[in-house]
């Protein structure tokens, strides 16, 4: 049977209205969760950063780690649904807002731990260049500098990027509403209309948009990189270090993006709208982007082995077969050894199961990647009097849980009050079925047959 | 065909279920100009989703955002540069061996705020071109359109076409026309 | 003339008698962090006697080096800084500026010797230690990165006072605590860009090395490699 | 002065506390008038004595003004005042020549440190609970005179017994003076590292009871039999100087450096030749290293002298000394012992240096007249490059110290009643921390009826007196000292307080003038000096005829001059007295092999306790900077542990860290074990130091203390504690001790770092 537009209004606005207890119930969880992670940062600020694992000379750890890593995650949106963009794929449309969606969440996660992990955070705006009574502007050869500028660009790229797209669909839920959601929703829709004149310069700007962000996108996770790769420690001085971060990044951001799609078509009933195909194409992206990361891992480390530079060889022995070694092991395992074949094999890829179990080892496996960069480097630094160890303590890994939950929560209340599904192309891609290549027009909910 | 009185809008239109019928009432209406005297200007279109393909979809078509948002670019560009060389020299202090202004370093800072321009102008050139935010209500607006109805009609319609007006946007296939007057 | 600081070290003269360590911790007011922080490797020592083993029972050999800041020409540690708090002074030492430190600990990170400390929690005095404080210097609190300064205090203190009497500094007439006190002589502080200065002839010595040199960081402490003996001649 | 005071203080005190009795609880303080005019942030250098270690280096005292809390006349207030702000060598003194090791540096502590002692304390709860209450001065004093008044002895000596360290000044004078007149028997002097043996040695070997010093800078060739004289062993800082220029301060010359020993030392650590030989028979190897001199006719007998004399079988050219029995018994090659020998002979001037574990043996006096016999022979005696001793000022009040009891034999004499003791008086010394319990020190101080200390610290020893009466700090007091080894020249130094007291304190020497004019009689005449500064300017008024460092002619600017100077100094007296004592009851000595407590079956290792570089024996460990300065070694801080081999600790399974207990016959403790590649796979050592049960919160229940399971044995001759020669079982706890390590890696080049 055919979805009219009413149906699909129906379907997709139901997740505004109604919520089962079983959201009320994960509200209270993940919102604790978030809670005792801000208890754990501010019994930081009270008593210093040393309430932290963090000793010399492992001067950054899990707060680093998590830093790059949900920058990582955030690649998932904006780029994959920008590429898809350009490229003009038509399948993307049910999938666009919720995966920018992770991208700006992720983005103001990860954006929260350079904050967390100074010892004076109280003083973090001195990092902005504005005209002090110091008279002294920050230090623009600083690759933190660089961080701030670029994340700052990204962060309101994909803000725009999500929300530009949100103004017709705010529009269609007021004209649907009635109440404060009419009031609200009706200036969130900056009163928009739909006339051709808007609907043209709306299209135009996200095509600018999109060509805009994906530069973009690619430069934050560069210059995150930098960060190491600026610094003459053995395991970070590497050319290689951008893409190779950049090629982690969505990795990482493709699986959670199927983690969160898997999720949502679960919890707010949109099999019709999320169905198989598009994870079998997000699930063929993430085969290509795990072989794209074992090969500059691969690259990486042949290069290390065979310079056998002593400060550098002893990082490689550390994580190759010393101290560790397992954590390592874990990584390649999660990252290469369990995806590659689910995800090469057509009929798992094309099961959500599987691609699901495909991906939620990745996240694991680039967290850990992201960590295996930054202690064992700094805790075997050249001269071996000063070799040392880490371990983290229950403020970090409060904080760390909280970061999960909080996405998590985010995400949640986004579901609830965003329609999780860009409705209007979602009907634009309706109404063009006809030029659609046979191929894809399976995807559109209307033609499904059940 | 029913009419509303005493209200801000001043506006006759038809409410079309499909794209054909509401490009037909286009053309009605549009051969209809000279005759019943009102502007092309006057002529309203309001839909729930672009219709790229129809030529109701396709008025006023024409713009010059990609080159005002490059200019934005190219501005944002610059003064970044500027500014970073500018800082660097007003309080000069040498680190790392390195030279007062460190062009490579600055590039970065450069190409970010470039990036960053571009957005922010394309954002700001669709919020004026397309005229939002507006939330007086004053503009004529239909939330049928919200359900795949396509609203086409005539502002400010000279009181003595009205009548023959709704004629026509009927006989094109209107579901219904409305006529709004003060 | 501009002065540019430099230091010498001979290793064949370090005994490891720990002197140095104890006259930086007096002169430059640094915190005693404990034994529950000192476990969790917070320890904070400006200047350190670093102990290598070479081979082994019976035939074993030790090698000690004094590591204090390398005060390099171009370090890695300044560039980093977001905030200048680490930037190169004009007499070419890496001046570490406390109050300017926001706490990111990348100069850290960046520092190939590893001479940066870090001050994870505020520094505990007990009444009347405090008395101890050398005036000269200030005392770090929480959040701020720390290190080896070349007793600028004391550099300050003996150009003022020269400026005073109109006089240029005269060689030796002030050293770094850790130089002062050392008992074998085994450093040495002086102008480097006076060649007739001890720190520049011994710095042209055939002994002399640096540390980490393949670095590119230029540092302006010298090593002079322990020697060996030869029925009595150097090797 | 005193009553004026008084007055300014209650006049300002109660205007000020009228003023701001709220805010901040210094705020509540009341501020003393300042006694002293000084300028905000100028510094001004004070000479100064450290007394951190007998060595007696000459100090400069940075002073700069300060606001202290501080007690004057039992009350607590502000007072801005001059505070020593850093320690630093004295250049003109000859001993340390303006350099200073880091216990020296660390002395600020001993004045600041908050566990001080800060008013006369009496006993309110029972022995060692450590509750005392405050008491005013003239209460302490009148409490400690009417206990001496109150001893009396028909005949015998006065039941009266006076503990200190070993005093190389006019404190010893005056505490000699003290005792005769009392009528007691002199002053029972103990340090855990005791020098007697060598100071006998020296005195059989070359006539002076003294310790040796050594002329590194002009010596070519150096071997040390375990003395670890670079770190903590006689005039560390002199050493160290001589050292460097061996080392280096001839340009184009080198000196070699052997060291032999069983546990590689800091010192051993510099070696050119790093030697392994088995504990106790250092004297052994030097003996075989003569034996081949002699026997190549590199050197004649004769040259040897008395030193050579005092050796069996010397004039034979010790037939039984051949470099293979010798090797046999020490461990170290036949070949390697001949080649020792030559480049020694042929390396003049080569000096042998003894020292530390090898003395602390049963047969410690042989290996100590082995080496110096070998000095001899090497034609090394008070020539350049050689041994000399360090002449003494001509002070007529400093004559050698009468031999009094050891702790030992007091501890046997008041627990068998033989000698009763019913007034005891500790003074700078911790016996109770640095006794072996087999001693059973604790519980013959338990039958002395009244035991009163002068202490600043409450330690072991001073938790079970009646009273305390706390002593300035060396910063604080007028100081002296007498040089007995670092230099060639006759010193003897002297500084005056560099900064006025913080704490309700009285300097030690005063207090017994004082008690001795309160006790009157024969006493007061003993002691005719108001203070101990007068004392001593009368002392140093007989260095005025002599050449020396102070020109100045008149009494009163000699005076003045010697205490700019920070003391006086004569290159022209160089040769010091012969100061021949007895002839060794047992003479020529045989350098039997030495004596061991435990059976190696049983107990399997030497256990080797040494000074720590951090605290010494001990009496640093209340100092943070010492508790946190990494031991250069192991680079541990705020530790205690047990070094063990590599291999040995493999065969055991015992991994770094592996919390161990060591076991001898007479006890056992727990200690961290520490992988140490330096030490020979069957001996076991542990640093003197940790293990205070009361010294302070820096140092209390921190470790242990291996002393405590030290066997009792003895050198015979000297009756000093045979430290050494303890034998130790270990078996592994199962959970880890606590060991603070500073460094990661143990070697520059570590596996990472090799290609595989």
């Amino acid at each position: 049977m055919d979805k009219t537009p009413e149906q699909i209004n129906q379907d997709l606005l139901r997740p505004l209205y109604h919520a089962s207890w079983r959201f009320y119930v994960a509200l209270v969880i993940l919102g604790s969760l978030v809670a005792a992670a801000f208890f754990a940062w501010g019994y930081q600020i009270y008593n210093g950063i040393g309430v932290s694992g963090l000793d010399r000379p492992v001067f950054w750890a899990f707060y680093i780690t998590n830093f790059v890593f949900w920058i990582g995650i955030s690649h998932a949106g904006t780029l994959i649904s920008a590429i898809l963009r350009v490229s003009n794929a038509t399948w993307r449309r049910p999938v666009t807002r919720c995966a920018e969606a992770i991208t700006v969440f992720a983005l103001s996660i990860s954006a929260m731990f350079p904050l967390i992990h100074l010892g004076r955070p109280w003083l973090f705006f001195w990092l902005i260049p504005y005209p002090s009574e110091r008279g002294i502007w920050p230090q623009f050869r600083s690759p933190l500098l660089w961080d701030f500028f670029a994340i700052n660009t990204y962060l309101i790229g994909s803000v725009t990027f999500l929300l530009l797209p949100s103004f017709p669909d705010f529009a269609l839920i007021r004209d649907r509403a009635s109440g404060w959601r009419k009031k609200v929703y009706g200036i969130a829709s900056l009163g928009w209309r739909g006339t051709p004149k808007q609907w043209h310069r709306l299209e135009m700007a996200m095509r600018i948009m999109a060509v805009a962000i994906i530069p973009v996108a690619v430069s934050v996770h560069t210059i995150v990189s930098w960060d190491f790769a600026m610094a003459p420690v053995p395991g970070w001085h590497s050319t290689i270090f951008g893409p190779y971060f950049v090629a982690g990044a969505i990795f990482s951001g493709i699986a959670a993006l199927i983690i969160a799609m898997a999720m949502l078509r679960k919890l707010l009933h949109l099999e019709e709208y999320l169905k198989p195909i598009h994870f079998d194409y997000l699930g063929k992206l993430l085969l290509v982007m795990s072989l794209l990361w074992f090969y500059f891992v691969f690259a990486e480390r042949l290069t290390t082995w065979y310079g056998n530079f002593p400060s550098e060889m002893a990082v490689f022995w550390v994580t190759q077969s010393g101290r560790f070694s397992k954590l390592f092991w874990t990584m390649i395992f999660c990252n290469f050894i369990i995806p590659v074949p689910i995800l090469a094999i057509k009929n798992l890829r094309t099961k959500i199961g599987w691609t699901v179990v495909a991906s939620i080892p990745v996240i694991v496996g680039m967290w850990l990647e992201r960590f295996l960069i930054i202690v064992p480097s700094l805790s075997h630094k050249y001269l071996p009097y000063n070799f040392g160890t880490y371990r983290p303590s229950w403020v970090e890994i409060t904080i760390t849980i909280g970061t999960f939950a909080g996405m998590a929560l985010l995400y949640l209340l986004f579901s609830r009050v965003f329609p999780i599904i860009s409705i209007w192309e979602l009907k634009l891609g309706l109404q063009k079925k006809v030029e659609a290549a046979p191929a894809l027009a399976s995807q559109e909910p209307a033609t499904e047959q059940p | 065909m029913e009419s509303i009185k005493g209200n801000e809008m001043n506006a006759i239109y038809g409410l079309y279920p499909d794209p054909d019928s509401a490009q037909r009432a286009l053309n009605v209406l549009e051969r209809a100009q000279g005759e019943l005297g009102f502007q092309d200007r006057d002529i309203a279109v309001l839909s729930g989703e672009p219709y790229e393909e129809y030529g109701f979809g396709h008025r006023d078509h024409k713009t010059r955002m990609p080159w005002i948002a490059a200019l934005g670019g190219v501005v944002g560009g610059l003064s970044g540069w500027w500014f970073v060389s500018f800082t660097q020299k007003s309080y000069p202090l040498i680190s790392g061996g390195m030279h007062l202004v460190t062009k490579w370093s600055d590039g970065i800072i450069t190409y970010e705020l470039t990036m960053l321009g571009a957005i922010l102008t394309t954002l700001f050139t669709l919020l004026i071109l397309a005229r939002i935010p507006d939330w007086s209500g004053r503009k004529l607006y239909d939330p049928a359109i919200s359900n795949g109805k396509i609203l086409i009609g005539v502002t400010n319609p000279p009181e003595k076409a009205r009548g023959e007006l709704g004629k026509r946007l009927l006989a094109a296939g209107a579901e219904t026309v409305k006529e709004y007057a003060r | 003339m501009e002065h540019r600081w430099g230091m010498v070290i001979d290793e064949d003269r370090c005994t490891g008698c720990e002197a140095c360590v104890a006259a930086c911790h007096a002169e430059n007011n640094i915190a005693t962090v404990g034994d529950d922080q000192a476990a969790r490797g917070r320890a904070m020592h400006w200047i350190r006697v670093e102990r290598y083993y070479e081979g082994n029972f019976p035939d074993i050999k030790v090698k000690f080096r004094p590591v204090p800041c390398q005060e390099c020409s171009d370090a890695p540690c300044e560039p980093v800084c977001p905030t200048y708090a680490s930037y190169h002074n004009p007499e070419g030492l890496n001046a570490q500026i406390y109050n300017r430190c926001i706490g990111t600990r990348y100069c850290a990170n960046a520092c190939p010797y590893l001479v940066r400390f870090f001050n994870f929690l505020n520094p505990v005095w007990d009444k009347p230690l405090n008395l101890q404080f050398n005036p000269d210097v200030s005392v770090r609190s929480v959040g701020i990165m720390e290190k080896c300064t070349f007793c600028i205090q004391r550099i300050k203190t003996a150009e003022i006072k020269a400026q005073a009497e109109k006089r240029p500094l005269k060689e030796g007439e002030f050293n770094p605590a850790c130089v002062q006190s050392c008992p074998a002589e085994a450093m040495v502080f002086g102008d480097l860009n006076d060649p007739k200065s001890k720190v520049s002839r011994l710095s042209r010595s055939s002994r002399a090395t640096k540390l980490l040199p393949e670095l590119g960081t230029h540092p302006k402490v010298t090593y002079l490699k322990r020697d060996t003996w030869d029925n009595g001649q150097n090797a | 002065m005193d009553r004026r005071n008084f007055l300014k203080i209650s006049a300002v005190g109660s205007a000020t506390v009228a003023l701001d009795a709220c805010g901040k609880p210094e705020h509540q303080l009341i501020h003393f008038i300042p006694e002293e005019e000084l300028i905000p942030g100028v510094a001004e250098w004070k000479p100064g004595v450290c007394t951190q270690c007998p060595a007696g280096c000459g100090l400069h005292v940075r002073v700069m003004e300060g606001e202290a809390e501080v007690t004057r006349h039992g009350q607590l207030g502000l007072l801005n005042m001059g505070l020593a702000k850093k320690l630093e060598g004295n250049p003109g003194h000859p001993v340390n020549q303006g350099r200073l090791c880091a216990w020296g540096q660390a002395g600020l502590q001993v004045t600041y440190n908050p566990d001080r002692i800060r008013f006369p304390l009496k006993r309110s709860g029972p022995r060692g609970s450590g509750e005392y209450q405050e008491i005013t001065w003239e209460e302490a004093i009148k409490e400690l005179v009417s206990h001496l008044s109150s001893l009396k002895s028909p005949g015998k000596p006065l039941p009266l017994a006076f503990l200190t360290g070993p005093l190389y000044d006019h404190r010893s004078v005056l505490i000699e003076h003290f005792l005769e007149a009392l009528g007691a028997s002199p002053a029972v002097r103990y340090e855990f590292f005791e020098q007697t043996v060598l100071c006998r040695a020296n005195e059989l070997s070359f006539g002076h009871h003294q310790l040796p010093t050594f002329d590194l800078a002009n010596a070519n060739y150096v071997i040390s039999f375990g003395a670890d004289f670079l770190g903590t062993w006689n005039s560390p800082v002199a050493q160290n100087l001589g050292y460097g220029t061996m080392r280096q301060g001839r340009p184009g010359h080198r000196g070699k450096f052997v060291q032999v020993e069983a546990r590689m030392s800091q010192t051993g650590a510099n070696a050119d030749e790093w030697v392994y030989a088995k504990p106790g028979t250092e004297g052994l190897l030097a003996l075989g290293v003569a034996h081949v001199i002699l026997s190549e006719k590199l050197r004649i007998a004769e040259a040897a002298g008395e030193a050579g004399a005092c050796i069996d079988g010397w004039s034979k050219g010790l037939p039984d000394h051949t470099p293979e029995a010798v090797a046999k018994m020490t461990g170290v090659e036949a070949g390697r012992i001949q080649r020792l020998a030559r480049e020694m002979a042929a390396h003049t001037p080569a000096v042998a240096i003894i020292g530390g574990a090898p003395l602390a043996q049963t047969n410690g006096l042989a290996n100590a007249l082995a080496a110096n016999a070998l000095n001899g022979l090497l034609g090394s005696v008070e020539k350049p490059g050689g041994i000399f001793f360090t002449p003494q000022p001509p002070m007529p009040g400093l004559t050698d110290p009468k031999k009094g009891l050891s702790v030992r034999a007091l501890a046997e004499g008041i627990r068998s009643g033989s000698a009763p003791v019913e007034a005891l008086l500790i003074y700078n010394a911790n016996p109770v921390f640095g006794s072996p319990t087999a001693w059973r020190l604790q519980e013959a101080l338990g039958k002395v009826s009244f035991i009163a200390s002068f202490g600043s610290f409450v330690d072991e020893t001073s938790i079970l007196s009646d009273l305390i009466l706390p002593d300035h700090s060396y910063l604080e007091s007028w100081v002296d000292n007498i040089p007995q080894s670092g230099t060639t020249e006759a010193v003897a130094s002297l500084a005056p307080p560099a900064m006025s007291p913080l704490h309700h304190t009285r300097s030690t020497p005063d207090v017994l003038l004082d008690v001795a004019h309160q006790l009157g009689g024969n006493v007061g005449k003993a002691l005719p000096w108001k203070t101990y500064q007068d004392m001593l300017q009368a002392a140093f008024d007989s260095l005025r005829s002599h050449p020396g460092s102070v020109s100045a002619k008149a009494s009163d600017d000699f005076w003045s001059e010697v205490q700019e100077k920070g003391g006086w100094w004569s290159a022209e007296i160089t040769k010091s007295p012969a100061r021949r004592g007895a002839k060794s009851s047992a003479a020529p000595a045989k350098v039997a092999e030495p004596q061991f407590d435990g059976s190696p079956q049983e107990y399997p290792f030497n256990f080797l306790p040494y000074a720590s570089l951090q605290f010494g024996d001990g009496r640093h460990a209340n100092l943070p900077w010492m508790q946190e300065m990494p031991d250069t070694i192991s680079t541990a801080m705020w530790s205690v542990w047990l070094e063990i081999n590599p291999e040995t600790a493999d065969r055991l399974g015992i991994k770094q860290g592996d919390l161990l207990e060591v076991a001898s016959q007479h006890g056992k403790l727990q200690a961290p074990a520490l992988i140490a590649p330096g030490i020979a796979p069957d001996v076991v050592a542990m640093p003197v130091g940790q293990g205070h049960e009361s010294y302070g919160r820096y140092a209390s229940q921190r470790g242990a203390n291996p002393i405590k399971i030290l066997a009792a044995q003895t050198e015979p001759e000297t009756g000093a504690l045979a430290w050494a020669s303890t034998r130790v079982k270990i078996t592994r706890v199962g959970k880890k001790g606590q060991l603070i390590l500073f460094a990661g890696g143990l070697r520059e080049w570590p596996r990472e770092y090799r290609h595989r």
